[in-house]
């Protein structure tokens, strides 16, 4: 096995965006295209050929620490810049590269008409390298660094349109929430140097079991879910992701979608270690997921902006990868994570040609019909839609049943967690069938389009079949009772994995089959069976309706309670603490001296009596001083 | 060659060749460049030859000055010092060629203050005897108070005197508190030197220590400044010229925690000690407060002043919480964050270009005509704000895990700082950068060649830290130790912590005599 | 009897008589030129002698008079600051008529102060004070058809005979305590004797540190400086504030240091106090003055504590400290001076502050000098004015009087508020409106005693190891008794 | 020592010394205030004198003529300036002489 090559996998990207950021002027778009696409396609074939190498190695042999050079010795702690490459780290390659590859080469399409085709490349770019980077660190110092800057990458590329300030305060709101993540593992970092005096994962992770007090291992561990609540947008960190839409909607499926996303799944396999020594933040990891996945699907069931529909989706989806990994499920969680990065793509992609095709409009409410004008992308979004609820036989299916039998197999908290699972399941089949039907189905808005929703061509229509391919057939590579490829080729990192009964199974499937056909069911009966009554239920729940459409009023809580305090605080601080008390200790003792200064000037009257009579007086108070001190 | 003598001698020369009157613009523009940049070379000269694990001064240069009042010239450098020597020659440079570039009025007299201020401050780094130490200190004021004075903006005046005012009032009750120590040092070992290594070790008992280091404190935390002693820096910063408030920014406020490093820590270890706790909850308040005040503040200037507040915050938690991680990564922060507050200002500067007044508020979109520069603004920004992977993060993060060893709530509340910078810097760059374009002629702020010369090498030192700050902390890491190790006796810390060996009581020696050449004793753990 | 040891005050006396006699020698020449040649050429005479007798200690007039380095040091403080006044009044408006007086009493004041230097005897040190303060009142009123300067010398003529009483008093009773006159036997008979703390001896010292305190302009017994400096001719003011200063620390030492050594827990305090009320009272009054010579004089009150912590000290390391602050004293001093005189000959109403915007800008090398002086005033590092406070409150806090050095460091942060803001006016003032031009003549060689006096304050920071090895032998000398 | 014992002396000095400071303090013409002044200059000279007494030596004595001949030099200074100021046509008044002030 060559470790380089993870090195070129990781630089390639860096230099592509790094040579289009310095390029002095707007190059020529092919070369632009050249150099956004090629090293990430480059690098999916290199990390292909690790994959093939490691294929080649004993399980044994499988893990390797590839050290460059010396970061830092800072008092006795060490640190080198090193990539771990393993199943694991190769595993999220793939994913990264191969995902990557097809949404770069849709968006050279996608973003034909943009001003800022170069830097949306090298953002794009720069985004690869710091997404492998998370993935590829051998500590947790560089997992940070890339956590950081796969978050400013997405500050980045939610913000591209920087002219549109709902899209900039997207951007913050991700950036600040993402900052709040990292500092939680910062923490957790500083627990880790403290205890154990190392951020390498092998030394930790050897050293944890006798090194770390429970309590030291499960404060880490929460604060390191901390951080990936954030990063995955998971109750109560969640609120950025949909906001997150703003950007362009490549963005929004590689980024918010296939890979960065799920990075905080990748950090809880990541650590599996600690996790399974705090048995309390598992739980909790598990919880929130539930939690997460359940108020997402709701929320998704309400939304009108199709991207925002997709980015409550992703939001829920994750929390089933979280609460499997909560679970210690990891391979299902992953291999969730890689379904899901198959789906949520050709989701986005395919409801990016729609957008494409209307000239960016994405409200369901002037949507409908499209499926006669826009066929690839109606069949598309078709596989996607029945990938994600879970139909059977897509890849979705596979994966998420193996999540919710291995909760069956885990416990009494195992059972709940699956009765949310199995109902948000339903839900999932229900809000995506409807953005499949009022996007496709039924009338066109009324007035009809403005824009003639145009096709698209080869660039954007590949990947998409693609995606749709992998999203069909993904899932047949972990079969319940069959074969585990996934969980097999991950052993080396997670462990054996317990493989969930014939019961778990058996339930999972005829529950997950019940109620992905109900949920389809109700969608059809309310969006495309009586176009009335869609309107008459809103009427009906309206309250509940709204408080949904505000994502359970997350966002105003916060503003209320954390950001209108500090900045009022901020303003009374600059306003009045600064000016009277800071400012006013100096005006104090100046005046002090200069009310001496006028004091004095006054007993200067010129006159002779006045000069004997202090200097008269001096003398008797020396006397008197002296006498008191002789005495005394 | 005594280098370390000609490295602070040199620019003074400078200055004072400039200071005569009839210079032609050309030739001390000339002049100036070529003191800086030979003063920089030789520091570079000296970084390269020092000897990266020695805890001691290196290249140590002593001459008597006044020996019957212990008076000598004594100067030198360690693997501490070395690095703000660096950050000083290098900034100046920087700051001259941007003078040059866009000269001020008078410009002969602007040049020869600046070298005087550049002179002052590496004398200031330099300085290996308590007394140099305080005549750098004070000679500082008298360049920076005439740029201020002369080439400062509207309310010159009063920040003028307030600068000069606060900083006496903190630096006064320091010399009589380096007074009292040689003569309380003289009752313990016999010997009266005002020499910083000899100090070091004196074992004062737990009130001496006390009240001296209370004596030095206070002019450390004026000049830092520390909450709530800096009511002179936004008068300061806002009134001086550009140039000086970046130098103001990037160099000088570095005085203030390296007395604390060189002097307070290791001479009063108990007293230290004792104020620990305090030190480190006004510098925890002065992180929030400042980081609030930049969040609030209506110009680029002042923001990127209260933010220097917070920043120095963190430094000061670094240093007083007696730790070799901390201490080394508040080092590293300490050039960290004069290569980034001195960028930051070189950006405001060029959004000055375009634009009348520099209230963040009544400019915006300026990335759309002026995307290069938005683009290292960006940078600039996430580094002020140390995301990970800049090179403010390194120094950030082992200051807080040291800190954290020690204060675990101290360390937890500094990260609200963190948050906050977030908040602030990013309010800055995109209330500034991004939304509909206004208020500014962007064509006119976009970077060009002169800029590139100016902000490339700020970057390109940034980019090294953060790919590669062993090169900076490797050489901290003995005389730091060497530092923090007599506080962390005096703070009763495990031994396994303690990495330097702590000498009491040098042994006696007699007061020098007259032409008797004290020997240059340097020792090292 | 060693009469020759005492040639350096003879050859003053002399020089005097000469000059008066000279002045009034009909002819132009003689009359012009006479009375200056005589005095520069008897001042630098004394001088020579005063180096001359640079060396071991002599006794005169059965000790009444000591020749000691300590005397030659402080004869060549006088003399300095008598040559540079004599050179600064060349065409003085107020000595035109009369310049054979004006010389000679200059130069009978200088010899009544090199009396003070040398006194071992309590009648020597009061006349060498009443004939320096003789001189100076008349001098002080020399441009008696100026009310102000009639104003000065009145005022100055009866607060200083009351503070000579007080001082004689507390002469009276300090003899009547011991029983002599002589310094040297006071000592013997304090040593060792239950004297101290004694009421007649308590007495004596509270008198005697008013007597000399006044001299020496500290407060609360300086009432009489801002306003005697304000009227008196400038030159004259330049003289009282540098060498009157220097004759009272003379006799401060002298008595004190010296003849008090054994009962200095009697007087280190009070000395203290005074010091610190001087620098208190001296630097928050200058802050508000309009006048430069007013301002000096209240500096002048401030400088006057400072030099007094030296005494206060009560050590050997304090009288080196205040004769070398004395020497930086001098050269700071005049440095000023003498740029308000050139001003003041200039311009009408020279001697404001505002008279001085933009001067420094007009005149770099001017400007340059005043800044020296100012920043060294008020004690700025590494300029002499900082070596001389340091060694002073290196002095205090040896003498565990940490608290005096604390107050002189805040006395001199306060001092910065005036001294820069001279420089602020010198440098960045406005000149409009232009002040109206006075026309006279800047005395000749002011350029040189600015200059010198500049370079004089470098050369005190640079060589301060040797001029302080003098100041230390001088003090030594002083206890050597 | 026979004759009047010291602290009679004392006591008479003391009292002229208060008289002459209180006549400074209380009079407005020049002249009378100088006139106060040789009272304190010679209240000293009784002290010095009733102090050679008691010392049976001379140092005293001698210490008050020079006195004696310093206060005749003062007193003459300060006549000629009283007279200076009588030849300017100004009041006769210390206390209208405040010019100089502040």
């Amino acid at each position: 096995m060559e470790p380089a090559l993870a090195w070129i996998v990781l630089g390639l990207p860096l230099l592509g965006a790094a040579t289009l950021a310095a390029w002095p002027t707007e190059p020529p778009r092919s070369m632009t295209r050249v150099l956004g696409v090629g090293p990430i396609a480059l690098g999916f074939l290199l990390s292909a050929w690790l994959y093939v190498q490691m294929l080649g190695e004993s399980s044994d042999d499988r893990l390797v620490v590839s050290r460059v050079w010396e970061w830092i010795e800072i008092g006795d702690l060490t640190i080198d810049v090193a990539l771990q490459i393993d199943p694991l780290s190769v595993m999220m390659m793939l994913i990264i590269t191969g995902v990557g590859s097809l949404i770069f080469l849709y968006s050279t399409e996608y973003m034909e008409h943009d001003r800022d085709y170069r830097r949306f490349f090298a953002e794009m770019g720069f985004f690869v390298f710091s997404m492998l980077l998370l993935v590829l660190a051998a500590n947790f110092l560089f997992l940070i660094v890339g956590w950081a800057l796969v978050g400013l990458a997405s500050y980045l590329l939610i913000g591209f349109y920087y002219e549109k300030p709902p899209a900039v305060a997207a951007a913050k709101k991700a950036f600040i929430i993402n900052v709040i993540g990292d500092i939680a593992m910062v923490i957790g970092a500083f627990i880790l140097i403290v205890e154990l005096g190392t951020l390498d994962y092998a030394l930790v992770f050897e050293a944890a079991p006798d090194g770390l007090s429970r309590g030291a291992v499960e404060a880490v561990t929460i604060l390191l879910f901390v951080g990936a609540a954030a990063k995955s947008a998971q109750v109560p960190l969640h609120t950025w992701l949909p906001d997150a839409m703003e950007g362009p909607t490549p963005v929004s499926a590689l980024i918010h979608a296939a890979t960065m996303v799920t990075a905080g799944v990748y950090l809880v396999v990541r650590t599996h270690e600690l996790y399974e020594l705090a048995p309390f933040a598992s739980d909790l990891v598990a919880i929130t997921g539930a939690v997460t996945l359940f108020l997402a699907a709701t929320i998704a069931m309400v939304q009108v902006d199709v991207k925002r529909v997709l980015a409550w989706s992703t939001v829920s989806q994750i929390g089933y990868m979280i609460m499997a990994a909560g679970l210690g499920a990891y391979g299902a969680a992953m291999f969730h994570l890689m379904t899901h990065a198959f789906f949520k793509a050709l989701l986005f992609l395919s409801i990016g040609i729609v957008i494409h095709g209307l000239a960016g409009e994405q409200s369901l409410d002037r949507m409908g019909g499209l499926g006669r004008h826009l066929k690839l992308a109606y069949v598309a979004t078709a596989i996607g839609v029945l990938a994600i609820s879970g139909v059977p036989g897509t890849s979705g299916f596979f994966s998420k049943d193996e999540i919710l039998a291995s909760a069956w197999d885990a416990g009494d908290l195992g059972r709940a967690l699956w009765v949310v699972g199995a109902l948000a399941a339903g839900i999932t089949a229900f809000y995506m069938f409807r953005l499949l039907l009022r996007t496709f189905y039924g009338p066109e808005p009324g007035g009809g389009y403005g824009v003639h929703p145009h096709r698209s061509r080869w660039p954007m229509t590949v990947p998409v079949a693609v995606l749709a391919v992998l999203s069909l057939f993904g899932g047949w590579i972990q079969v319940p009772s069959g074969w585990s490829w996934i969980t097999d080729w991950l052993e080396p990192v997670i462990g054996p994995e317990s493989i969930p009964g014939q019961q778990a199974e058996g339930v999972t499937l005829v529950a997950s089959i019940a109620v992905v056909a109900i949920g389809a069911g109700v969608a059809w009966w309310i969006f495309a069976a009586d176009p009335g009554r869609r309107s008459r239920l809103a009427g009906r729940f309206a309250a509940t309706r709204r408080l949904l459409e505000d994502g359970y009023r997350f966002d105003p809580v916060y503003q209320q309670a954390l950001v209108q305090p500090s900045r009022d605080l901020g303003d009374y601080l600059y306003g009045r603490f600064e000016p009277d008390f800071i400012q006013g200790m100096l005006k104090g003792a100046v005046s002090l001296v200069r009310g001496g200064a006028i004091a004095l000037r006054a007993a200067q009257d010129g006159l002779v009596r006045t000069y004997a009579f202090v200097m008269v007086a001096g003398v008797v108070s020396l006397g008197a001083l002296l006498a008191w001190v002789v005495t005394r | 060659m005594p280098m370390v003598t000609a490295i602070i001698l040199l620019p003074l020369a400078a200055a004072l060749a400039l200071a005569i009157p009839g210079t032609s613009r050309p030739q001390a523009r000339m002049t100036a460049l070529l003191a800086a940049g030979l003063t920089l070379a030789m520091v570079i000269s000296l970084t390269v030859r020092l000897d990266r694990d020695a805890a001691g001064l290196q290249f140590v240069d002593r001459h008597s000055w006044v020996s019957e009042a212990g008076l000598q010239w004594a100067v030198g450098v360690d693997g501490i010092s070395i690095w703000l020597l660096l950050l000083t020659a290098g900034i100046f440079m920087l700051a001259l060629i941007a003078t040059a570039w866009r000269p001020p009025e008078r410009e002969v007299g602007f040049l020869a203050a600046m070298l005087a201020g550049e002179a002052s401050l590496l004398g200031l780094f330099a300085a290996a005897d308590l007394v140099i130490f305080y005549v750098f200190w004070e000679a500082m004021l008298v360049p920076f108070f005439f740029l201020i004075a002369i080439w400062g903006g509207e309310g010159r005046g009063p920040a003028t005197i307030k600068f000069i005012i606060y900083t006496m009032v903190g630096s006064v009750p320091m010399l009589v508190a380096i007074l009292a120590t040689a003569f309380v040092a003289q009752d313990i070992t016999g010997q009266f030197t005002f020499d910083i290594s000899e100090l070091r070790g004196v074992s004062f008992s737990e009130a001496e220590s006390t009240w001296l280091f209370a004596g030095f404190v206070l002019a450390f935390a004026i000049k830092l400044p520390i909450w709530p002693f800096h009511g002179w820096l936004p008068d300061a910063y806002r009134a001086a010229p550009l140039i000086v408030t970046a130098v103001l920014a990037a160099v000088m406020s570095k005085a203030g925690v390296y007395g604390l490093i060189r002097v307070g820590v290791p001479t009063f270890p108990d007293g230290a000690a004792n104020f620990a706790i305090v030190l480190s909850v006004l510098a925890l308040i002065g992180i929030v407060y400042g980081s609030l005040m930049a969040w609030r503040a209506p110009t680029m200037r002042m923001l990127v002043a209260y933010s220097s507040l917070a920043h120095l915050g963190f430094i000061v938690l670094g240093i007083m919480a007696f730790d070799i991680q901390a201490g080394q990564g508040a080092v590293l922060q300490m050039v960290n964050h004069g290569l980034v507050v001195a960028a930051a200002f070189v950006i405001v500067g060029l959004i000055n270009r375009g634009t009348a007044g520099d209230h963040i508020d009544r400019i915006g979109g300026i990335a759309s005509g002026a995307p290069r520069l938005a683009a290292v603004f960006l940078i600039v920004a996430l580094a002020a704000l140390a995301i990970p992977g800049s090179n403010s993060f390194v120094g950030e993060f082992f200051i807080l895990t040291g800190v954290f060893r020690h204060h675990l709530w101290l360390a937890v509340l500094a990260t609200i700082g963190i948050l906050l910078a977030a908040v602030y810097m990013l309010r800055l760059y995109q209330t500034a950068m991004n939304g509909p374009a206004f208020g500014a002629n962007a064509r006119a702020i976009e970077l060009r060649t002169l800029d590139y010369v100016v902000l490339s090498p700020l970057l390109a030192a940034m980019l090294a830290i953060a790919l590669w700050p062993a090169g900076i902390v490797g050489s901290t890491r003995a005389p730091v130790a060497k530092a923090v190790a007599p506080a962390q006796v005096a703070a009763e810390r495990p031994t396994d912590q303690i990495e330097a060996p702590v000498v009491p009581n040098p042994p006696p020696r007699a007061l020098p005599l007259p032409g008797d050449e004290p020997e240059v004793a340097e020792v090292s753990p | 009897m060693n009469l020759a040891a005492t040639t350096p005050i003879l050859i003053v006396a002399a020089a005097a008589t000469l000059a008066l006699g000279v002045g009034l020698v009909p002819g132009r020449a003689a009359e012009r030129y006479g009375p200056t040649a005589v005095a520069i050429i008897g001042l630098v005479a004394a001088a020579v002698m005063s180096l001359v007798f640079w060396g071991d200690r002599i006794e005169a007039f059965e000790g009444s008079l000591h020749i000691d380095r300590f005397s030659m040091l402080l004869n060549l403080i006088f003399i300095t600051a008598a040559l540079a006044v004599i050179i600064l009044s060349i065409r003085e408006p107020g000595a035109v008529a009369r310049r054979g007086e004006y010389a000679s009493l200059i130069l009978f004041s200088t010899a009544g102060m090199m009396l003070v230097g040398a006194a071992g005897d309590l009648i020597v040190l009061f006349v060498g004070i009443e004939i320096l303060s003789v001189s100076l009142y008349v001098l002080a009123a020399l441009e008696v058809w100026r009310e102000r300067s009639l104003e000065a010398g009145l005022k100055y003529l009866i607060m200083g005979a009351i503070g000579s009483s007080i001082l004689l008093y507390g002469f009276a009773l300090l003899y009547g305590a011991t029983g002599t006159t002589r310094l040297g036997e006071i000592a013997d008979a304090l040593n060792g004797s239950a004297l101290g703390g004694e009421p007649l001896v308590l007495g004596a010292v509270v008198l005697m540190v008013a007597g000399l305190g006044f001299k020496a302009s500290a407060a609360p017994f300086h009432m009489w400086t801002p306003d005697v400096y304000e009227g008196a001719p400038t030159p004259i003011t330049a003289f009282m504030s540098t060498a009157t200063k220097a004759a009272a620390l003379a006799a401060f030492l002298r008595i004190f240091t010296a003849g008090l050594a054994d009962i200095e827990a009697d007087w280190d305090l009070i000395i203290g106090v005074v010091a610190a009320a001087a620098i208190i009272v001296g630097n928050v009054a200058a802050l508000l003055q309009d006048n430069m010579k007013r301002l000096l004089a209240y500096s002048s009150v401030g400088q006057a504590g400072y030099l007094l912590i030296g005494v206060a000290a009560g050590s050997i390391q304090g009288a080196e400290a205040t004769l070398y602050y004395l020497l930086v004293y001098l050269a700071m001093t005049l440095a000023a001076f003498a740029i308000v005189i050139i001003r003041e000959r200039e311009v009408i109403d020279g001697d404001t502050v505002q008279a001085l915007a933009g001067y420094a800008r007009r005149r770099p090398v001017h400007g340059a000098v005043l800044t020296l002086a100012m920043l060294s005033l008020a004690g700025f590092p590494p300029l002499s004015g900082f070596l001389g406070k340091f060694l002073l409150f290196g002095s205090a806090v040896e003498a565990d009087m940490i608290w005096l050095a604390v107050i002189g460091a805040l006395g001199s942060i306060v001092s910065l508020g005036y001294y820069l803001r001279v420089l602020g006016v010198a440098w960045l003032g406005d000149r409009r409106p232009s002040p109206a031009e006075r026309g006279l003549e800047s005395p000749p060689l002011a350029g040189l005693v600015t200059v010198t006096s500049g370079l004089a304050i470098v050369a005190l920071t640079i060589a301060a190891s040797p001029v302080l090895d003098a100041c230390r032998s001088a003090a030594e000398s002083l206890l050597a008794a | 020592m026979s004759g009047v014992p010291l602290i009679w002396y004392l006591l008479l000095s003391f009292g002229l010394f208060g008289l002459g400071l209180l006549g400074v303090m209380r009079r407005r013409n020049p002249l009378l205030m100088l006139l106060a002044v040789e009272l304190m200059l010679n209240s000293a000279n009784i002290a010095l004198v009733g102090f050679a007494r008691h010392w049976d030596n001379t140092d005293g004595q001698i210490f008050a003529l020079v006195v004696m001949a310093v206060a005749a030099a003062e007193v003459v200074i300060g006549l000629g300036l009283v007279v200076a100021v009588f030849r300017q046509r100004l009041a006769l008044n210390v206390d209208e002489m405040s010019s100089l002030k502040g």
